[in-house]
């Protein structure tokens, strides 16, 4: 958990972030999404939360991202979309200028955040992070807010088949 | 600065930070909705980021358990969003975001 | 027992009686359209009926509440904050009297107007009716509020649906004056048992326990203030009257019959019973305003109506004024003035329901309310004539007629406090004289110019029994006002003593008229 | 004994008006005339009595019979009974008004025989005697109002009781709405009365300016001013007069009850009931001359050049009228009452007589086509000269010694002035002059009527002539009850019966003398310039002036003869000299022109603004402009919801920014 | 020789062996495999090749190098080469868990036989098999091919939905160990003395169903299978790249069986009353599992693919899900004698259901339709 790996890993994090923007295929966007996720993986583990390290592979990197895939490969729709050319002069301009400005902002944020975060990472137990205290942590403090992402996911669930499912007119 | 010195928080918040604005931009700049939808994960990872990484610096579980709820709602988004854009496609053939200004006053 | 029980729930009844009726109407099946008549005519009578007792076991003299029924209805923060209290005073009485006679002549009235949906037409009568008995009977603020908004919508539909060309306009408009206006009312309800509760710990929203609310000065001006508005708009007050021509124009007969004879008087009621005695010193602050106002109205209705070429119009600016009167006698806060104005409500009451049953009549002959297209008709209906004089002269206040009696005790009353008031009201009283006597010379007197007013048939007996009671009340009213009088009297004396107790700045007049009150008694 | 009966006096003619007016149409015409006959009959027969009761108590006791019927008004400080009163000046008037009311009850009966609403004109005239008598019988304001705005309504009735007639019914809403103003100030006075005394009750109001006299002058002249303002509208005085010439639109019978004998002289009793507040007002009695004398003689001046026969008679009353308010205002109120007697007998003859000449020559009515009609209607034209006679002054008639009377104290009453003694001698002269013009253009001289008509023209039926008669009998003799000291002690009469008439009318009348004593009084601290005490006429003036005023009238009538019937083109030729003047006297000084320039158009013209103006363009168009406004601030926000995905976004995260940026300082 | 050093030396070494140990056993598999579907079928299989045709995977191996890499135009470059690495690594991690021994004490230090004892050993092989998806999806949508793409996106959906039932089946036994990791899994067996496949039957049969429908093995290997789809998302490959997928599948098909034996026959443990051999007991059980497949393969008809998903969905699903309740339920209301117990309803559940299956079959074939007698020509 020392500044080198952290530095490379998140060189690569934003360098993946980045090729994902200005990437003209969508398939490689999705590839390099998933490289970027495998590096946050990474740094969960770093932050000593295994499990979510793990999850996140499985979830993102292989739930979320398979979905993408395969709506890309169904759709087939390659290639549409020219590069940043052709977008509108002004919608580029409005978003370069947000960027800038949200950035700035996080600039003048982080080290009033690190103040409350401190230099120093806190003393934490040593299975900090394992499955057996996230889920004590899940079912015991917040078992209401994971019954209500049940109920989001059931509801996603039929909203998706409803929605997609071919009208057999 | 000493390399292996400790990473303090202020720089895991720079870190969720980029990547959050990075995927704003992105998200504004496409007119590609599937990208559009990968970089609205790509927020939400940042998102993610930051909370463990809070949840490590203040040494509560809390933060790893909403990291769990953000992903299941990411999940369901992804879910819908995606159905969403198959039964646009097949009704006009095209996904443009500008052209699907149907919904407008 | 029975009667002893039946005496102490004689208002419910009342108010209810005419509900349970509109669902009745409504199981009987659309075709037939007579029994639904005799059914709403039948319900209605019974209503009056059964209303004709509360004028004779009144106990004149006693100023508070009579016939009360108390019984908790919903609870707040664990207290029974909102009961459905009922209870008549000298003030409130006259108007149920008022409302149930005046429904009963309007239902029987409008047997030959209403030819489509009478079974709609005639539940929604019978619903209306049964809202405005509640707004006069309630004694709980929220209870009044619910009748206050429920008596408005069966009289929208009643403009709405059966009205004439431009109904959906007049309907909509009368429809959203009256809700802008009481939705400030609301507020001022809410504030006023708010701050009940927070100085006593009580929630209640009885009108008696409201009474003597203690408040700062500029709290009472705004509540006073949401108030007068409220029933500004309903009276209707000079700048808000502007619904009022339109509602009536567009109304069908009877609609306009009670619009006139009953609605407006719940604008005047609503000042006398909720507006002065929560607020006595705003009242006294804003009574020359109120005052101006009124005064500004009796000229102003005057003279537009002077000019109007269409009866109803006519007639509904002469509303404008005669209200204008009645709300001049309450704020002028003397014993005459307010029961004058009493006196000018209930014989308005009678004069223009008439006015506009004998309007209403001819145009369902004739089809037209314009005044040129009649001329010299009094030589082809004499009763009508006949009748018509009469009521017109109520109307513009000869003596021996009601409208003499109201208009002389608020002149008598307004010139007590000042009387270039008085003189100013008088003026109206000319004014009314001129339209309505340029409106019987245009219509009745003349020779017949349109050959379609030859063939007019005279009244036949359905109308002159619709007629003549209303007619026997104004000469019993402007003869014999005694009996009215005296129930009226503790219970206005009552409102106007709270208004001079607190008004330490009240002119002189007052404490001589009181003093004198006192040693004629 | 009688003050139980006296509710029956206004109860008969009010049985009268509910038998014909509810079952009127069914009776047949004969049997509701004469119940209309018999109800003002019996009520004259009980004011009668009560006339004589009165007379017969000896002079100690107060003449005055009370009866309370019922409670009327009655709240906290305000009450009011309905409760008659009878002393010597109410019983005066109920019996003129009943007695000549009676006649001419009799005489429409002729008069309305073949109209086709019989009943409803006796229902009318029986509820004018009904309210005249309860305003002539009240003891108080109120209930006198009621009976003033009752014989509006009714006067307003019969004017227009042929409605048919556009006229009719123009004039008819005419009369009413200047009763109405008149009305108005009686109304404003009489709320005066209550806030200062704080009854309405004669009794107590009169008892309470008698107690400390002259103590409230300026309240008291402003209360009196308000009342007279009444009685104008009431007896047609000069501002508000124009109704009477126009009231001829009625019946004649009807003209005759209301527009001469008693309505009109409604004013005249008000005055004299409240002789003690006027007194006790001497601006107010000034202003009261003044209006009576300018009334009378600018009315003569207008009579002289009427062609209508009722428009002349018209004129004729209001002068009357004049005359009688001139008396009032001197001081002299019981020659005024004693005017007013005699008055209600002889202009109801000259009207009732014109009535049959009317009637008799087929609804002709300008005197320009008649002329020599005492050939065919001898009793019309003999009563008809004899009232002529008696309207002029000509001694032994009433009308002599009442005018003249008026006269005498016009110069020797209490607030007596010279230039009143001119004007009543100027109006005499002039009204002898146009009622011989008058006669002689209608019954001497050549007839001027068309052929055809002169064939048809017939004498009236017996039921107008008995009653012609009857008047002429009560103009003669009428003068007798009131006979002058002067002329009483040159006839060495017995003392009782001089000036009876003004003796019996002492108590409720403020007597000459004492209202001398109260007019200096009161005179005393109010600023009036012109008012002073009575100067000192010696009686031996009276009998010379009533000389001088006689000839006058003797040489009046004879210059009309010459000028109509000798030499009949001379009035025309004299007119021709002055067309200017005569145009205008003839159009009436143009003065309802001139009030419905004033008043009625621009009352119309302004409230016809506001109708279109404030009503419909300002509150209106506001209201409207709110749901207008409201209808183009929704348009304009749908053009947020563009469609446009990205837009959005974009919205979203610059919201997120400012979001980030408040909540991080 | 610091105590850090030292382990990562441990770990070097061991992943070394393991990666060294699973590539020599891919030829062997291969050849074992059609060794043994011929033996099965009654003929001989590759014999020609070395004695009893040992060497004919390596020929193999060699044709596969030296052939041409044919890349069909169209392709995408990147993707397409990155799918064939991405089938193998997933594999090969998920060995890095597998405990197959006792630990054993080197120069002084006790070694776990492990490569690396990670605490939520199961969870990692899970995320795992879910990225082995990637591999058959993008080489299915980069080779440009319509039959390729429809393989791929069958496959991959066969793969991902059979991912639940042993998510399922694994829980179920964690649920018994109370930890996700694998040796944990083990020690219970070891102390409880009972192997999980008699407590934990059902899942026992999910699992084994579930992870062969995972490797897209025979009867379930619709998206490759040569007379439907031409060779499924691989047909494309050659050359090497196609003999990568082969070695992916076979990686896979080891690592799923150490899986099984790890979770269900007690790892390295000897069977009751057996001397216990450190490894050797480890790899019989495994080549158990992997003849077992492979008998599967020869005997089994291909399903169809609908048939295969509602199975899926609808059969193992369900079953698993109720088997987690019952075990669930079980373990926490009777902690001790939870193993006993659920031995007794699995066993009695397993042979109700086979009878039933068993009377269901025969009365079937009674009732199947006789072909009805052909009508005589002619009458």
């Amino acid at each position: 958990m020392t500044l080198l790996p952290f530095i490379a890993l998140s060189v690569v994090a934003i360098a993946f972030a980045l090729l994902l923007v200005l990437n003209r295929n969508a398939v490689h966007g999705a590839l390099c999404l998933v490289v970027n996720f495998a590096a946050v993986a990474v740094f969960f583990l770093m932050l000593g939360a295994e499990f979510i390290a793990v999850v996140q592979v499985a979830v993102y990197a292989g739930a979320i991202m398979v979905l993408f895939l395969f709506v890309l490969m169904l759709l087939n729709i390659q290639g549409q979309e020219g590069g940043l050319e052709q977008k509108p002069r002004s919608q580029i301009l409005i978003a370069a200028v947000l960027g800038i400005l949200l950035l700035a902002e996080i600039g003048v944020l982080a080290p009033l955040a690190a103040g409350l975060g401190g230099a120093q990472a806190a003393a934490v137990p040593a299975d900090f992070g394992s499955p057996r205290l996230v889920g004590l942590t899940l079912f015991r403090d917040h078992l209401l807010a994971f019954e209500i992402a049940a109920f989001i996911l059931l509801a996603a669930m039929m909203g998706a088949v409803v929605l997609a499912k071919r009208r057999l007119a | 600065m000493a390399w292996n010195a400790p990473v303090p928080f202020a720089s895991w918040v720079m870190l969720s930070g980029v990547l959050f604005s990075i995927g704003a931009v992105g998200f504004l700049i496409r007119k590609d909705p599937i990208i559009m939808f990968m970089c609205i994960e790509l927020m939400l990872n940042a998102g993610n980021l930051l909370f463990i990484a809070a949840a490590r610096y203040l040494g509560i579980m809390a933060g790893q358990v909403f990291v769990f709820f953000v992903m299941a709602v990411a999940a369901a988004e992804v879910a819908v969003g995606l159905a969403i854009i198959v039964a646009i496609f097949r009704t006009k053939s095209t996904i443009d975001v500008d052209e699907m200004s149907g919904m407008r006053g | 027992m029975g009667a002893e029980q039946f005496q102490k729930h004689i208002l419910t009844v009342i108010t209810f009686l005419p509900l349970a009726g509109a669902a009745l109407i409504a199981l009987i099946p659309r075709r037939a359209t007579t029994a639904i008549k005799a059914v709403a005519f039948a319900v209605s009578a019974a209503t009056f009926a059964i209303s004709v007792p509360l004028f004779f076991w009144f106990r004149t003299g006693t100023p508070g509440m009579q016939f009360t029924v108390d019984v908790p209805w919903i609870t707040l923060l664990g207290q029974q904050a909102i009961r459905y209290s009922v209870g008549i005073d000298g003030i409130s009485l006259f108007m149920v009297l008022l409302t149930t006679f005046l429904t009963m002549i309007a239902i029987a009235g409008s047997f030959a107007g209403i030819k489509d949906r009478e079974r709609e037409y005639y539940a929604l009568m019978l619903m209306l009716e049964t809202g405005m008995l509640g707004v006069f009977i309630a004694l709980d603020l929220v209870l009044f509020y619910v009748f206050w908004e429920a008596m408005l919508i069966p009289m929208y539909f009643i403009i709405g649906v059966w009205g004439g060309p431009r109904r959906i306009y007049a309907a909509v408009k009368f429809f959203i004056y009256t809700m802008a206006g009481s939705l400030l009312m609301l507020v001022a309800i809410i504030a006023m048992a708010v701050m009940k509760y927070q100085a006593t710990g009580v929630l209640t929203f009885s009108v008696q326990e409201l009474y003597g609310l203690e408040m700062a000065r500029g709290t009472q001006t705004l509540l006073f203030l949401a108030y007068a508005l409220a029933f500004a708009i309903k009276v209707p007050m000079f700048p808000f009257h502007t619904w009022l021509p339109d509602a009536h124009v567009e109304a069908p007969t009877a609609g306009s019959v009670i619009l006139a004879g009953v609605l407006l008087k719940m604008g005047t009621y609503g000042f006398l019973r909720f507006c002065i005695p929560f607020f006595p010193e705003a009242s006294l602050a804003f009574a020359p305003v109120m005052i101006a106002l009124g005064i500004i109205g009796i000229i102003y209705g005057a003279l537009v109506a002077l000019v109007q070429p269409d009866m109803k119009k006519l007639v509904a600016y002469s509303s404008v004024s005669h209200l204008g009167v009645s709300v001049l006698g309450i704020f002028v806060f003397t014993l005459q003035g307010a029961q004058g104005s009493l006196v000018q409500m209930i014989s308005h009451g009678f004069s223009t329901g008439a006015l506009f049953l004998l309007v209403g009549m001819i145009y369902e002959r004739r089809h037209t309310r314009l005044i040129e297209d009649y001329g010299g008709i009094w030589a082809v209906m004499p009763k009508y004539g006949a009748i018509f004089i009469i009521i017109t002269m109520a109307s513009i206040g000869l003596p021996f007629l009601s409208g003499f009696v109201g208009e002389w005790l608020v002149l008598v009353g307004s010139w007590l406090a000042n009387p270039w008031y008085a003189v100013l009201a008088a003026t109206g009283a000319i004014l009314s004289a001129c339209y309505m006597l340029w409106m019987l010379q245009r219509v009745l007197q003349g020779p017949i110019t349109r050959d379609e007013n030859r063939a007019l048939k005279d009244l036949n007996f359905r109308e002159m029994v619709v007629l003549v009671p209303l007619v026997a009340g104004t000469i019993w009213l402007g003869v014999y006002p005694k009996p009215f009088l005296d129930r009226m009297e503790p219970s206005v004396d009552n409102v106007i003593r709270m208004v001079q107790t607190a008004g330490v700045s009240s002119p002189a007049a007052y404490q001589a008229d009181a003093a004198a009150g006192e040693e004629a008694r | 004994m009688i003050g139980d009966f006296l509710w029956l006096i206004p109860a008969f003619p009010l049985a009268g008006v509910l038998v014909n007016g509810l079952l009127g149409h069914r009776l047949p015409r004969m049997l509701s005339g004469t119940v209309a006959c018999l109800a003002v009959l019996g009520s004259a027969v009980v004011s009668v009595m009560g006339l004589l009761h009165l007379l017969q108590t000896p002079a100690g006791q107060a003449r005055e019979i009370h009866q309370t019927l019922f409670p009327w008004i009655s709240t906290g400080s305000f009450q009011t009974s309905v409760s008659l009163m009878l002393d010597p000046l109410s019983a005066v008037m109920a019996c003129v008004v009943t007695g000549v009311g009676f006649l001419i009850h009799v005489y429409s009966t002729g008069y309305m025989a073949h109209d086709p609403r019989y009943h409803r004109y006796f229902t009318y005239l029986n509820l004018f005697t009904f309210a005249m008598l309860l305003l002539v019988l009240a003891d108080n304001f109120l209930l006198m109002f009621v009976g003033w705005e009752g014989v509006g309504l009714c006067s307003y009735l019969l004017i227009g009781f042929w409605f048919q007639k556009p006229s009719a019914a123009a004039a008819g809403k005419k009369a009413f709405l200047v009763n109405r103003v008149g009305d108005f100030g009686f109304l404003l006075g009489m709320l005066f009365i209550f806030a200062v005394f704080g009854s309405l009750d004669y009794r107590v109001v009169f008892d309470k300016v008698a107690a400390e006299p002259g103590a409230i002058t300026a309240t008291l002249t402003a209360i009196c001013l308000l009342l007279f303002v009444g009685a104008t509208g009431k007896s047609a005085q000069i501002p508000l007069y124009v109704w009477l010439p126009d009231a001829m639109e009625g019946p004649t019978p009807v003209s005759a009850l209301i527009h001469a004998a008693t309505m009109v002289t409604a004013g005249v009793y008000m005055v004299a009931r409240c002789s003690i507040l006027f007194v006790n007002a001497p601006a107010a009695l000034l202003v009261i001359a003044i209006i009576g004398a300018a009334t009378a003689l600018f009315a003569a001046t207008i009579g002289l050049v009427q062609n209508d026969i009722k428009r002349v008679l018209a004129y004729s009353t209001v002068s009357q009228l004049g005359y009688m308010f001139m008396a009032c205002g001197v001081g002299a109120f019981a020659a005024a009452i004693f005017h007013l007697m005699t008055h209600a007998f002889f202009k109801a003859l000259l009207f009732l007589g014109a009535g049959s000449v009317i009637h008799g020559i087929h609804e002709e009515q300008d005197i320009r086509r008649m002329g020599g009609l005492m050939k065919w209607m001898p009793i019309t034209g003999f009563t008809f000269w004899i009232g002529t006679l008696a309207i002029a002054g000509i001694p032994p008639l009433s009308g002599f010694f009442s005018k003249d009377e008026i006269i005498w104290y016009s110069l020797a009453g209490p607030m007596g002035h010279w230039a009143f003694w001119a004007v009543g001698v100027v109006t005499a002269v002039l009204t002898a002059f146009y009622m011989a013009r008058l006669t002689f253009k209608t019954f001497h001289g050549q007839p001027r009527m068309p052929e055809e008509i002169r064939s048809k023209i017939h004498e009236s039926p017996l039921s107008m002539t008995t009653v012609l008669t009857a008047l002429a009998v009560g103009a003669v003799f009428a003068g007798l009850v009131n006979i002058p000291e002067a002329i009483g002690h040159r006839l060495h009469l017995p003392e009782n019966s001089i000036a009876a008439f003004t003796h019996f009318l002492e108590p409720s009348i403020v007597e000459k003398k004492e209202a001398a004593l109260l007019i200096a009084n009161a005179a005393g601290n109010a600023p009036v310039g012109f008012v002073r005490p009575a100067p000192h006429v010696d009686h031996a003036l009276e009998l010379p002036l009533m000389g001088l005023t006689f000839v006058l009238a003797l040489l009046s009538i004879a210059l009309g003869a010459s000028w109509y019937v000798r030499r009949p083109g001379t009035a025309t030729a004299l007119a021709a000299r002055a067309p200017a003047l005569y145009s205008l006297l003839l159009n009436k000084y143009y003065v309802d022109e001139i009030y419905s320039a004033i008043i009625v158009r621009p009352g119309m013209a302004f409230s016809r603004f506001l109708w279109r103006g404030v009503d419909v363009l300002i509150i209106d168009g506001l209201v409207n402009a709110v749901a207008w406004f409201f209808g183009i601030a929704s348009r304009l926000f749908r053009v947020v919801q563009s469609g446009y995905v990205r837009g959005y976004a974009a919205g979203m995260l610059a919201g997120a920014l400012i979001v980030i940026w408040v909540l991080s300082r | 020789m610091s105590d850090t050093l030292f382990t990562w030396i441990a770990s070097l070494v061991k992943a070394v062996l393991v990666f060294a140990v699973l590539m020599s056993l891919v030829p062997l598999l291969i050849w074992l495999e059609r060794k043994v579907v011929a033996w099965m079928q009654q003929r001989i299989g590759p014999n020609r090749c070395g004695p009893f045709g040992l060497l004919q995977p390596m020929a193999d191996a060699v044709k596969l190098i030296i052939k041409e890499n044919i890349i069909p135009a169209g392709v995408d470059r990147v993707t397409y080469y990155l799918a064939p690495i991405l089938s193998i690594v997933p594999a090969l991690a998920a060995f890095a868990v597998v405990p197959f021994g006792e630990p054993v004490t080197i120069f002084g230090r006790t070694v776990a036989l492990q490569v690396a004892d990670v605490n939520i050993g199961i969870l990692y092989i899970l995320a795992l098999s879910s990225l082995a998806v990637y591999g058959v999806t993008l080489a299915g949508w980069s080779s440009n091919n319509k039959y390729s793409l429809l393989g791929a996106l069958r496959s991959s959906a066969q793969m991902i939905s059979y991912e639940i039932p042993i998510g399922l089946a694994v829980v179920s036994v964690v649920l018994m160990a109370g930890s996700l990791s694998l040796k944990a899994v083990v020690d219970l067996q070891r102390d409880s003395g009972y192997w999980l496949v008699f407590p934990q039957l059902i899942s026992f049969i999910i699992f084994l169903i579930a992870s062969n429908a995972e490797l897209n093995r025979p009867p379930f290997d619709m998206a490759e299978a040569e007379s439907e789809l031409v060779a499924g998302f691989h047909t494309e490959y050659s050359g090497f790249r196609f003999a990568m997928f082969f070695m992916g599948e076979y990686v896979n098909l080891v690592t799923v069986s150490a899986l099984a034996t790890v979770m269900f026959l007690g790892g390295w443990h000897a069977p009751f009353g057996l001397p216990e051999i450190p490894i050797v007991w480890f790899l019989v059980k495994i080549f158990a599992f992997i003849i077992f497949y492979m008998w599967i393969r020869a005997t089994l008809p291909r399903i169809r693919y609908d048939l295969l998903m509602a199975f899926g969905w609808k059969v193992l699903i369900p079953v698993g899900f109720l088997n987690l309740a019952m075990t669930a339920v079980v373990v926490t209301l009777a902690a001790d004698r939870a193993m006993p117990l659920l031995t007794a309803v699995n066993v009695t559940l397993a042979v109700v259901v086979g009878a039933i299956i068993k009377i269901a079959g025969r009365r079937v074939e009674r009732r199947a339709p006789r072909l009805a007698p052909v009508p005589e020509a002619g009458g």
